[in-house]
């Protein structure tokens, strides 16, 4: 074994990341709903300042960040790592989280008097579980401890599905757990295949040893389609919809930003880094495949939706189809490793973009339900005349899912776009173009709606805190400002790749 | 053919018919509390094939690698966990969806979407 | 005087499985549920006593030994509790119906 | 004469599983699933792997079975059904679970052989752990994060079941024992308990250095538990009594505080400092002990069903 890991100076931050939030979860069981959301709003902030500790870090150094877990080295340990890319997931996670985390604490916030606390508790708890499962599927680096992530995520995400407790999320959160369990449980055989045929679950490790042999082959289809039903791809999307809509606002955010990320990172380091070449390119295709199929049936069945929460979460489906379409576009070249192709980081920023844009479409729709109590779009004409600021942040949020300038949205999808032309896959240029066409389809017909004149006097059946409408702004705002990235491919995102071996290329 | 009759591979074998098994149960019964079994024995399959890869291990005075070992004794405590949710919810619904039970009545005031 | 102890052991565990063997026909041949139990919980009680009455001398020191001890106790103890539970609710059962 | 043994507990095995999935009557495929873990056991044993054949007795097949037998119980004839499939859908389904079957079993013919392995790396590097058994050295020493991770998701579990109570009760005791309890349960329950708690605590105690070890020994207690909630004698605990919350954190927090401590006096996170190995691993493992045998016992109770005394 070649690959040894070496403990980076500032390598302890990846500990801080992954650990800070069990404290908190701990801290919180033991004491009780009275100081939870105390307890968690603070947390989210360490790890904000974490998060950008390690970006810059990062930056600084130039190279990953590393922690050899205990001082046992791999494979006999369990090693950290964080990349450009690792590190761009953190500071995602901890914005969102920490713009969720502001949404909900006058939602989750507990009033004196008011309930047991129980969804109040549960909420935060989860959460900060959300965080410490979130950054360690980013900085893992051992696929066994990569699966203890995975079902960290799939416990504390389940139950927030759940957390109103109407028969109808409740028979959501079930299948999402059934489809979760199954993704879990296959990744887990890929994983001991793995580890029968190499002797080690180390990535980097397994980067420099991998070749074509038929166990590898196996693992590697049986992770990847496990992980797929945790990412929701098309035609294991079934569950995603019910759940995120059901969910509340707060937690669709996260569900929809952040949750099935973790796998679609996942399967990149899959790709990336442990499958040989060969197996990469059969991989890639097929799931580009089911990528476009993703943004074109899920974009059709969001325009169907009548209600406002489904359609989001259809467009959730859709708009991960993009980040599969990376696949092929960035195999890059003998002379051009993937990471310096212009796809890369369009997959990178269409990841974070739709991060922090879907996270603002959420949190605009649970304001509007909040306000009307419901979220038929067919009875929501002019509601961008009570909820201005609610409608503006939809809105701003929709430019970056149609990949209209300026937006990171638009940024993200013009790269995939030209990587698509040049590199001689029209039908992917001609999906990703009518993938904008639809997702505008969906999202004038909201906003058609919020400013057309009502029929009869729009009335507020309860006042939303304006600072709610404004968290949604931000994020929405944040998602815009990523468009004024410069057209090309993102060093930060390439910092601790070369480091990697280059296992994916041809 | 003694090589597949070694207790590392037969077993190895076998827990890979357990896993066909297993998935044959989580898509095809109607029920959902066995599809929540053929979940435990899908994993049951995927622990064998460890313990298979373990004792393929055998080595420096050990009779079993023991690492795979230990991911096994992880594996099987987190299924636990997770048939212990899956069961939770499941009586949940039920007793949502058919409106009847002691601790049945809607619960109370939804705490919003 | 090795032989002989192995023999010993030999014979009183394949009497052990013999009776658990009876004990299983029971269980699947008998017609009413009270009938397969008393088959069952006195065949199998039987048989483990025969079986852990030929490992004790096998058992490598004293402690082995009163672990082997232990194990027939705590099957006694659960079996017994078992079917008393069984047989209660069977009459029940028979009661109501 | 061992293969004969091994074949004929591959082939039970396969029976068996096949049973439980074909059996239509719930409760008895769910009491031949309890069979398939005792059985499970068994093949642990063949495989060499005493620590994870008592783990899937206890937890695998004890543990999931009660479990199921509680939930078939309670549910019993309203269960959920969602549409199954058809004769013709069923046989493709088996056609595609065969292929899968047989792909994943010439994958495992395939494996490297001579098949790579750490048993000796683990077996260099146990000394500087001070155990004897090297399952437990892997657990709480070299991949010492995995656990205390699965730890969080055991109490994340425990967490997510709660709250599926309504919101009146959250925080409430669960309901365990029934209405009347039998006298022979009574009975059990008061002979069972102090070898149960002896047996656990040595299955902790020997799990440093012989088969055994935090897990196993808390699934006896949690047994034991149980078994005493059961049969009434005592009330099952409000899910928000401190003390209850404070057995159920005290494991964890133990092992992230020593886990922390290495920052300081080792080579930092989960580094064990020179020569003191063993007795903090020990100490970790008795407070984890603590903390799963209440989080079994209570993941196993379910959500709370009559409000907190308050």
């Amino acid at each position: 074994m070649t690959s040894v890991h070496a403990t980076t100076p500032s390598g302890f931050l990846l500990v801080l990341a992954v650990i800070l939030p069990v404290c908190a979860v701990l801290a919180i069981v033991a004491c009780g709903p009275r100081s939870a959301a105390r307890i968690a709003m603070t947390t989210l902030a360490a790890g904000l300042a974490v998060a950008i500790a390690i970006a810059m870090e990062l930056v600084a150094g130039g190279t990953a960040l590393s922690y050899v877990v205990g001082g046992w080295q791999p494979p006999l340990g369990i090693a950290l790592r964080a990349d450009g890319l690792s590190g761009a997931m953190i500071v995602m996670t901890a914005l969102v989280l920490g713009a969720v985390g502001l949404f909900a604490r006058s939602q989750y916030a507990l009033h004196d008097g008011g309930g047991a606390g129980r969804a109040q508790t549960t909420f935060w708890i989860l959460l900060l579980a959300l965080a410490s499962a979130l950054n360690a599927t980013f900085v893992g680096e051992d696929l066994f401890n990569l699966y203890v992530a995975l079902e960290l995520l799939t416990f504390a995400a389940v139950p927030l599905v759940c957390l109103d407790g109407r028969a109808e999320t409740v028979k959501a959160a079930l299948r999402y757990l059934l489809f979760a369990l199954l993704g879990s449980l296959l990744y887990l055989l890929g994983t001991g295949l793995i580890y029968g045929q190499y002797g080690t679950l180390d990535l980097l490790a397994l980067s420099q040893l991998s070749r074509e042999d038929p166990a590898l082959s196996a693992a590697l289809a049986l992770m990847i389609v496990g992980l797929l039903a945790k990412a929701a791809l098309f035609p294991l999307h079934l569950w995603l919809p019910p759940a995120h809509a059901g969910a509340p606002a707060p937690a669709s955010a996260v569900l929809s930003a952040l949750v099935i990320k973790a796998p679609v990172f996942l399967i990149l380091r899959l790709v990336l880094d442990v499958a040989p070449p060969q197996a990469a390119a059969v991989a890639g295709q097929m799931l580009a495949v089911l990528g476009a199929v993703s943004i074109l049936f899920c974009s059709v069945m969001a325009l169907r939706q009548a209600r406002l929460k489904l359609m989001i979460a259809y467009s959730t489906v859709a708009q991960i189809g993009y980040l599969f379409i990376v696949f092929p576009l960035a195999a890059g070249s003998a002379d051009l490793p993937p990471w310096s192709t212009i796809a890369w980081t369009g997959g990178a920023l269409q990841l974070i973009s739709h991060a922090l844009a879907k996270s603002a479409m959420f949190l605009a729709a649970g304001v509007v339900y909040e306000a009307f109590g419901h979220d038929r779009i067919a009875d929501l004409r002019g509601f961008g005349r009570v909820l201005p600021i609610s409608a503006a942040a939809f809105g701003l949020a929709g430019l970056s899912l149609m990949g209209i300038p300026p937006s990171g949205g638009f940024v993200a999808k013009c790269l995939l776009l030209t990587a698509a032309v040049a590199e001689g896959y029209p039908w992917l240029a001609a999906t990703i173009l009518a993938g904008g066409l639809l997702a505008g389809g969906y999202v004038f017909r909201v906003i058609d709606k919020a400013l057309a004149n009502p029929a009869a006097p729009i009335v507020v059946q309860r006042a939303v805190p304006r600072r709610l409408e404004i968290v949604a702004l931000a994020l929405a705002a944040a998602a815009v400002m990523l468009g004024f990235l410069p057209l090309r491919p993102f060093e930060f995102l390439q910092i601790g790749r070369s480091g990697v071996s280059m296992a994916g290329l041809p | 053919m003694t090589a597949v009759l070694q207790p590392g591979v037969l077993f190895g074998l076998c827990g890979a018919v357990l896993v066909g098994i297993g998935l044959f149960a989580i898509v095809t019964h109607p029920a959902l509390l066995r599809r929540i079994v053929g979940c435990n024995i899908l994993g049951a399959g995927i622990f064998l094939v460890f313990g298979a890869v373990a004792r393929r291990g055998a080595g420096a005075g050990l009779d079993a690698d023991p690492v795979p070992q230990a991911l096994v004794i992880t594996g099987i405590v987190v299924a636990f966990s997770a048939s212990a949710l899956a069961v939770a919810l499941l009586k949940r619904l039920s007793e949502l969806s058919v409106g009847e039970g002691r601790a049945a009545e809607p619960a109370a005031p939804r705490s919003e979407t | 005087m090795n032989g002989l102890v192995d023999i010993a052991t030999m014979v009183l565990v394949s009497m052990g499985a013999v009776l658990f063997l009876a004990g299983a026909l029971g269980l699947l041949r008998f017609p009413d549920t009270l009938s397969r139990l008393h088959a069952v919980s006195k065949a199998d009680n039987l048989g483990l006593g025969l079986i852990v009455m030929g490992l004790l001398p096998q058992a490598e020191s004293v402690s082995g030994g009163l672990k082997l001890i232990c194990v027939w106790l705590l099957a006694q103890i659960s079996a017994a509790t078992a079917s008393q539970l069984l047989a209660r609710k069977i009459h029940r059962d028979e009661g109501r119906s | 004469m061992m293969v004969l043994l091994d074949l004929a507990l591959a082939a039970w095995l396969l029976a068996l599983a096949l049973h439980v999935v074909m059996e239509r009557n719930e409760r008895s495929a769910i009491i031949a699933f309890l069979a398939l873990g005792l059985l499970l056991g068994l093949v642990w044993v063949r495989l060499a792997a005493p620590d994870v054949a008592l783990t899937e007795i206890a937890i695998g097949g004890g543990g999931t079975g009660i479990l199921l037998l509680r939930a078939e119980a309670a549910l019993r004839g309203r269960g959920k059904h969602e549409e199954g499939a058809t004769r013709g859908g069923k046989l493709a389904v088996a056609a595609g679970c065969a292929v899968i079957s047989a792909g994943l079993g010439f994958a495992v013919l395939a494996l490297a052989s001579p098949a790579p392995t750490l048993a000796p790396a683990a077996s260099d590097a146990i000394a500087a752990t001070g155990l004897g058994n090297p399952v437990t050295a892997v657990l709480l020493a070299y991949r010492a994060l995995d656990t205390l991770l699965e730890k969080v998701v055991v109490l994340l579990a425990l967490v997510g079941i709660w709250s599926l109570a309504p919101d009146g009760i959250w925080g409430g005791a669960p309901e365990v024992a029934p209405a009347a309890v039998p006298g022979p349960l009574a009975w059990l329950a008061r002979i069972l308990p102090p070898f149960g708690v002896v047996i656990g605590v040595y299955m902790f105690w020997v799990g440093a250095d012989a088969p055994g070890g935090t897990f196993q020994a808390g699934t006896v207690l949690a047994a034991m538990w149980l078994l005493v909630i059961m049969a009434g004698l005592l009330p099952p605990p409000d899910a928000a009594s401190p003390a209850l919350r404070l057995v159920l954190v005290g494991g964890p927090a133990l092992f992230l505080a020593i886990a922390f401590l290495g920052f300081i006096v080792a080579d930092g996170f989960l580094a064990y400092p020179e020569g003191f190995a063993k007795p903090l691993i020990v100490a970790i493992e008795a407070a984890l002990t603590l903390s799963v045998a209440a989080a079994l016992a209570m993941l196993v109770a379910g959500p709370a069903r009559k409000a907190p005394a308050r």
